[in-house]
């Protein structure tokens, strides 16, 4: 899509142990593949990055006024009790320009509006579909707990830098490199995408966009900002919180196995793989693309069915890596244990111990 | 008064000097068009009797005759034009309504002439078809809500798959009875969509019993008139297809004359030989939509809900809701047929001014179904004057699953659109029953030729989904972010759900 | 050996069969100078039968025990050993019209130039026989046997 | 090895050879012929005569024909004794050939009447490429410009016409009340004799020749009822004798011509007989008789040359037929061309301006004969309903069209026929 056009980079790391590492490692690792961007734009999600709030949803948010933050403010308080509201902290010397306000918010639903794990979920999405969709100038860059999504545009390296990464302690973290080619930086359309605790930094250009979209729209999602990402957040809010799919099975949804493919399958596989074609042809995400979705129990590397997008992993006991390129890896990880090019459409599962999903 | 008939159309060229008398076309005319003149060993054409289907012209071996479109010129006049006095002429001499054959040829707008497809530049890379894996497979039927996976031990499908149809390209042959056209056609048909991967539908003449074998690969129609329908026949059929309307004409009946119904078609109908077939306009067990659902499940009952049920209507102001309701009814799948759909015989009057265009009817039902949460619950098949893979390509992408084809493959098969099948004097073998003509059209070429149109479409489709960068249909189907309308008014882009060239995401 | 076979229910009478028949046997090979320019006008090896409905071409059959071959008295008469076609030597035939009486087909004519019969040839040389090639139906198809 | 003798050199031997080829790659074959020329086809002796052709084009095979069969050619000789007992035939020379299966394609001769004048110089029979020589040799030293054919069968007339074709006025004489009376009826007959006329010829019928007379050579023959008619050269042609002597004398069993089985051996074991010199199963009168025509010899002496190479092969019989052109007249006759008796149904038509005539004689529905004159071209289709003994019921009414062909025959019948498909006939 428009935004996200382009080469860009991507990379990927989490201790799958639990144990937080500072975000310097995504911050060096995307730094090292900037030949992949422009400067345009780049981003990080932390996961286990705010274990004070660990129980409140943390809204990281941009406004281009004060007027967009008085009206936000006005909204939240209306349906949510704010634990605690700052700006996010930034360093003041780098190469970032004019960035807009930056706030973050620590937030828990109001009982009255939601009362449920699952209905306060939704409800939060209503909120950011609502902020994202109706208050001019604000944008909800993350809306979950424990988590953040930090971007801007920017070079990733001097963005890491900007938001003081180094400074924070996470067991995951992504980062993004853009390279859009025809459009204004906008700092709302940097990567990663997040929605509740699901982040997506992508490289690739989705040509199912239009079907992808106009199936999300059955499930009441609004896709304002015209990007893959956007729609592949959403897929997987989808598919795997409210359909509770594991990752492979979302795997053979958005990079459904051919029907070649499919045919040499066991029966009970085929069977399978083939009601999942024919309920969920829809969500098929067409196109190349590479894409690392971060959530709270990990995180999820998966390419298009040709692959015509990089992913390389590897990991190093317990550190998974992914990265665009093998050089955004060996610049934090000297020797890994194993280094490995995903198959087409082969999820690289990163999984957070004792966490579900 | 001076009898005042209608001018002739066409007139036939010979060139004399290429003229070798061999008399092919005296002998192979169906209209007694050419006639050998022995005292002058020359052959005379009466132009007069010449319906312009140009089989003279294919079967002349020294391309001695040119067929051609002659108007004697009456004042211009925006209004009152040939075709509209000529008309008038013939009614004034018949007192009877005007019959005509194949689809309306009237100028509306052809919206696929007015939408234009995508395809990758730089950003993103097409896919060479021929290199990369480039899926077509469709598959027609309801789709789950949702799949239930039992991970209880090894992996197993808990959701239960409704009855499906599975195609190789999202092209089936529509509806075109034994009797409207010939056995050989119709086996024609029949191979095609066999060979390839697809399906071809009885029409409302019901199956003979030479086609049974085919079953696998047929769709059966229930149609008004209920020729031919018996439990044998519902279960031979892959999927059934409740014929309520056509494109050709919508709210009216059908009517195969008694000369035409001989042995082998009395008995597949199952009507006396010699008696006219005729369908009533309305099923008269369908005057609402609670009586359709119930013979939905009539339909499912025979068939022990092992076959897609279907419900065919003719693209009308209504249609979006009219299609919500037969999904809710039950149905499968819906097919629409546009105002352009073809047919064996229509009043003209109701052929050229009654139904709307398949391009707005397929848009519209779209999205009235998605809106509505049920799209998933049937399969959506347009039809309607379908002409190339383009049509095709953009009637995905406007959201059906598959499209129906008839009027191409009659084509395909020599059709020139001469627009005279209800005489049954077709020169091609096609419409027609008289066995000095049906002989004509040698199934197996027919069927070379259908499998040989099929191949090049599905080719050319892939082709275009290579350029967009997308690998499986399912990433075209409702993709409407792929195509941009050409000069369009803003309402007509917004029934079509699309924007405007110019216009990026 | 190819072998043509009729297949009747394809045959729609146009005798386009015929007229290529006798423009490949004859001095142009040229459809509009054979039938216009040449006399006598050329004549086809090949009949079309007629009766109603039904019609069918019909051309030697190159029997694989040919009674015409027994027949002839002068040896013109002889199976091609390369393609097994049963071919008439016109130098030596001498016109004595023993085979057109053996012929259970009735598909060997006299020739109207020479004292000669006329019978397929199945256009040796070419790669089809023209009545095959020509045939806009496919009623005659060039088959192995 | 087995050992083939095969007596004489026509298409019977022809026949015989190459059907023993197929069946035994290198069995020795021996063909003996009294003739001293190889291999020639005995009916183009008229188209020789009459100049159509010249002796190159005499041969019936390919020159290299025995060569490449790998046959063993004793010409010039004549085979004057068999001896069953030991397995041998004694040649003229005294030289005995063993044999283990023997084919006897002896062939016929010419009948030569007892009359006046018989051996004069002028006077001759035709029917071997010698008589053709010497004929042709007697006409150019001669100038020979009128001749007598005696017989106006089809030898008398082929004969006449080639005289007629090298200038010569021909009278031809005939016993019967018109020419071609074996195998034509009356019509037919009359056809041909209109065209002998316009060519110049002269026919007199219900007459003979007693006599020939001249002095050194022929001046005149002598009809009965004093006739006389002048000429240089007369030429018998009443008729064929086979020549069976041999083998009576060797025991075996012979009427007319030899009699053989079905699978053409004689009556003693590894002798077998074939062509003209045999009298076989004839399908219309269902008895057996000889019918001297080439075709049949060739089939007679394939089935033979099978049988004796050890394969079994059966004659299934055959029937009078015969083609011919004279003066520009093409004809075939088949079968039964003009019975004489009850219980036949015969139909017929005659195209005034074409000459064409045609005939179909049937009996109960099936045709057993038939006639084409100057319209010959699908007589064949007729002779295969008669050789099938196709029943013509439902389409008896169109057998006489001009445009009668397969596409009449009933359905399942012309199928097979023309696509090859269904019962087999």
């Amino acid at each position: 899509m428009e935004v996200d056009r382009g080469g860009c980079s991507l990379f990927g790391v989490m201790d799958e142990s639990g144990k937080r590492f500072s975000g310097a490692q995504a911050t060096s690792a995307i730094a090292k593949m900037q030949d992949r961007e422009n400067g345009l734009g780049g981003g990080f999600a932390g996961y286990g990055i705010y274990p004070r709030f660990k129980n409140c949803y943390a809204f990281h948010l941009l406004y281009d006024n004060e007027k967009a933050e008085e009206s936000t403010e006005r909204c939240l308080e209306e349906n949510y009790s704010i634990e605690k509201a700052e700006p996010i902290p930034t360093r003041k010397k780098t190469t970032i320009e004019n960035p807009p306000l930056l706030w973050r918010y620590f937030l828990t639903v109001k009982e009255t509006k939601a009362n449920s794990e699952p209905g306060q979920e939704d409800f939060v999405v209503s909120t950011v579909m609502k902020i994202n969709g109706e208050i001019d100038g604000a944008f909800v860059i993350s809306s979950g707990k424990n988590m953040g999504i930090f971007k801007g545009v920017g070079f990733a390296g001097e963005i890491g830098k900007f938001f003081r990464l180094e400074e924070y302690k996470g067991y995951a973290w992504t980062a993004h490199g853009r390279f859009p080619t025809n459009t204004v930086g906008w700092w709302g359309g940097a990567h990663p995408f997040g929605l509740l605790d699901w982040s997506v930094v992508h490289n690739g250009e989705i040509s199912s966009y239009g079907t992808n979209k106009r199936y999300l729209e059955n499930f009441g999602y609004r896709c304002a900002l015209f990007t893959d990402t956007e729609v592949i957040t959403y897929l997987f809010d989808l598919l795997a919180r409210k359909y509770g799919f594991g990752f492979d099975v979302i795997g053979r949804i958005l990079a459904a196995p051919f029907w070649d493919e499919i045919e040499r399958l066991p029966e009970s596989q085929r069977e399978i793989c083939k009601a999942l074609r024919l309920a969920y042809g829809s969500a098929l995400v067409n196109g190349p693309f590479a894409t690392i979705v971060g959530h709270t129990g990990g995180i999820v590397g998966i390419n298009d069915r040709i692959k015509l997008r990089p992913l390389v992993a590897a990991r190093k006991g317990s550190m998974l890596y992914m990265s665009s390129e093998e050089s955004g890896i060996r610049e934090v990880c000297q020797s890994p244990d194993k280094v490995w090019m995903p198959e087409a459409g082969e999820p690289v599962v990163g999984r957070l111990e004792g966490a579900h999903g | 008064m001076v009898k005042s008939t209608p001018p002739f159309g066409f007139t036939i060229d010979r060139d004399d000097e290429k003229c070798i008398r061999c008399q092919a076309c005296v002998r192979m005319c169906s209209n007694d068009v050419h006639a050998y003149d022995a005292e002058k060993d020359v052959i005379v054409s009466d132009s007069t009797k010449c319906v312009g289907c140009h089989f003279c012209e294919a079967i002349c071996p020294t391309s001695s005759l040119t067929v051609e479109r002659t108007q004697s010129q009456y004042r211009e006049n925006f209004n009152w034009t040939a075709e509209v006095i000529n008309d008038i002429k013939s009614q004034a001499g018949s007192g009877g309504v005007i019959l005509t054959g194949m689809g309306c040829d009237k100028p509306y707008t052809n919206y696929w002439d007015r939408i234009v497809l995508n395809a990758s530049q730089v950003t993103n890379p097409s896919i060479d078809p021929l290199r990369e894996p480039m899926e077509l497979r469709t598959f027609i039927g309801r789709k789950p809500d949702r799949v239930e996976i039992d991970s209880s031990g090894e992996p197993k499908l808990a959701t239960e798959i409704s009855p499906q149809l599975e195609l190789e390209t999202p092209i089936m042959f529509s509806a075109m009875s034994y009797g409207s056209i010939s056995y050989n056609a119709s086996l024609a048909l029949a191979r095609a969509a066999s060979d390839f991967g697809t399906f071809w539908n009885t029409g409302e003449g019901g199956l003979h019993k030479d086609f049974y074998k085919y079953g696998p690969r047929t769709i059966v129609q229930v149609a008004s008139g209920r020729f031919g329908v018996t439990r044998e026949y519902l279960n031979t059929g892959a999927a059934i297809e409740i014929k309520v309307g056509q494109g050709a004409k919508p709210g009216i009946g059908g009517h195969l004359p008694g000369e035409k119904v001989t042995e082998s078609i009395s008995e597949t109908r199952m009507i006396p030989i010699g008696t006219d077939a005729l369908s009533p306009a309305p099923h008269h067990d369908i005057y609402s939509i609670e009586d359709l659902r119930q013979l939905i499940y009539a339909l499912k009952e025979a068939t022990r809900y092992k076959k897609p049920v279907g419900v065919k209507i003719a693209a009308v102001h209504n249609v979006a809701p009219i299609s919500s309701g037969i999904v809710r009814a039950g149905a499968d799948f819906i097919v629409i047929d546009g105002v352009r759909g073809g047919t064996g015989a229509a009043p003209k009057v109701i052929r050229d001014n009654v139904g709307i265009p398949i391009e707005i009817a397929a848009a519209v039902v779209d999205s009235r179904l998605r809106e509505e949460g049920i799209r998933n619950q049937a399969s959506l098949i347009v039809a309607g004057g379908f002409r190339r893979s383009s049509d095709v390509v953009k009637a995905i992408a406007l959201g059906a699953d598959a499209v129906y084809i008839a009027t191409s493959a009659l084509v395909a098969m020599g059709c020139t659109i001469c627009q005279k099948c209800y005489t049954g004097k077709c020169n091609w073998g096609i419409a027609t029953q008289d066995p000095y003509l049906t002989k004509r059209l040698n199934p197996e070429i027919a069927t070379r030729r259908l499998k040989n149109l099929l191949r090049a479409w599905s080719l050319e489709i892939k082709e275009m989904m290579g350029g967009m960068g997308i690998n499986a249909i399912e990433s075209l189907r409702g993709n409407r972010e792929q195509l941009r309308g050409v000069g369009l008014s803003e309402v007509e882009l917004e029934m079509l759900g699309i924007k405007h060239v110019g216009e990026a995401w | 050996m190819k072998k043509i076979r009729i297949r009747e229910q394809y045959c729609m009478g146009c005798r386009l069969c015929e007229i290529y028949c006798a423009v490949q046997h004859s001095k142009s090979k040229d459809l509009v100078k054979a039938y216009r320019g040449e006399y006598p006008k050329p004549v086809p090896r090949i009949l079309v039968e007629e009766k109603d409905y039904l019609s069918f071409a019909i051309q030697c059959r190159h029997c694989d025990d040919a009674p015409c071959i027994r027949a002839c008295i002068t040896g013109a008469m002889r199976r091609d050993p390369k393609t097994g076609a049963v071919l008439c030597d016109e130098d030596k035939c001498v016109g004595c019209w023993m085979c057109i009486m053996m012929c259970p087909f009735g598909v060997i004519g006299r020739g109207r130039e020479k004292k000669v019969i006329s019978k397929c040839d199945m256009c040796i040389g070419a790669e089809e026989p023209a009545c095959v090639k020509h045939c806009p139906n496919e009623a005659l198809v060039l088959e192995d046997e | 090895m087995t050992k083939y003798i095969i007596v004489g050199s026509s298409a019977a031997a022809i026949g015989a050879v190459e059907s023993i080829r197929q069946a035994d790659k290198d069995g020795k074959i021996v063909v003996v012929s009294n003739e001293p020329h190889p291999l020639y086809s005995r009916p183009l002796i008229t188209y020789l005569l009459a100049g159509q052709i010249d002796e190159s084009k005499m041969s019936y095979r390919d020159p290299e024909f025995y060569r490449k069969y790998n046959v063993e050619e004793v010409l010039g000789k004549e085979v004057v004794a068999i001896h069953p007992e030991d397995k041998k035939v004694v040649l003229n020379d005294g030289a005995a050939l063993p044999y283990q299966k023997l084919l006897l394609a002896t062939g016929g001769r010419p009948i030569v009447p007892q009359v006046e004048g018989k051996d004069l110089a002028g006077v001759f029979t035709f029917t071997t490429l010698d008589d053709a020589r010497k004929v042709g040799e007697f006409i150019k030293k001669n100038e020979v410009r009128s001749a007598v054919v005696v017989g106006g069968g089809l030898i008398g007339l082929k004969t006449a016409e080639a005289l007629i074709a090298r200038g010569i006025k021909v009278t031809i004489v005939e016993l019967a009340d018109r020419i071609l009376s074996a195998t034509f009826d009356r019509k037919a007959s009359e056809i041909v004799e209109m065209a002998l006329r316009e060519k110049g010829c002269e026919l007199i019928t219900n007459n003979t020749v007693w006599k020939v007379t001249g002095r050194g050579g022929v001046k005149k023959v002598e009809l009965q009822g004093g006739v006389e008619v002048d000429c240089q050269l007369v030429i018998f042609a009443i008729g064929v004798t086979p020549n069976t002597e041999l083998a009576k004398c060797a025991g075996i069993e012979v009427r007319k011509g030899i009699l053989v089985d079905e699978r053409m051996q004689t009556n003693l074991p590894d002798i077998y007989a074939a062509g003209d010199v045999v009298e076989a199963y004839d399908m219309i009168t269902s008895t057996t008789r000889q019918i001297a025509i080439w075709p049949n010899a060739h089939v007679q002496g394939s089935i033979a040359g099978f049988n004796m190479a050890g394969k079994t092969e059966k004659y299934d019989g055959s029937f009078a037929m015969n083609t011919v052109e004279i003066c520009g007249v093409p004809t075939i006759s088949v079968g039964l061309t003009d019975p004489q008796e009850k219980g036949y149904e015969v139909l017929e038509h005659y195209d005034e301006a074409q000459r064409a005539y045609k005939k179909i004689v049937l009996k109960d529905d099936v045709i057993v004969g038939a006639i084409f004159v100057n319209k010959i071209d699908r007589a064949g289709v007729f002779r295969g309903l008669i050789k099938n003994k196709t029943n013509v019921r439902l389409f008896k009414d169109v057998l006489l069209r001009d445009d009668f062909g397969l596409v009449w025959l009933p359905e399942m019948f012309r199928k097979h026929m023309v696509m090859g498909e269904g019962t087999e006939v």
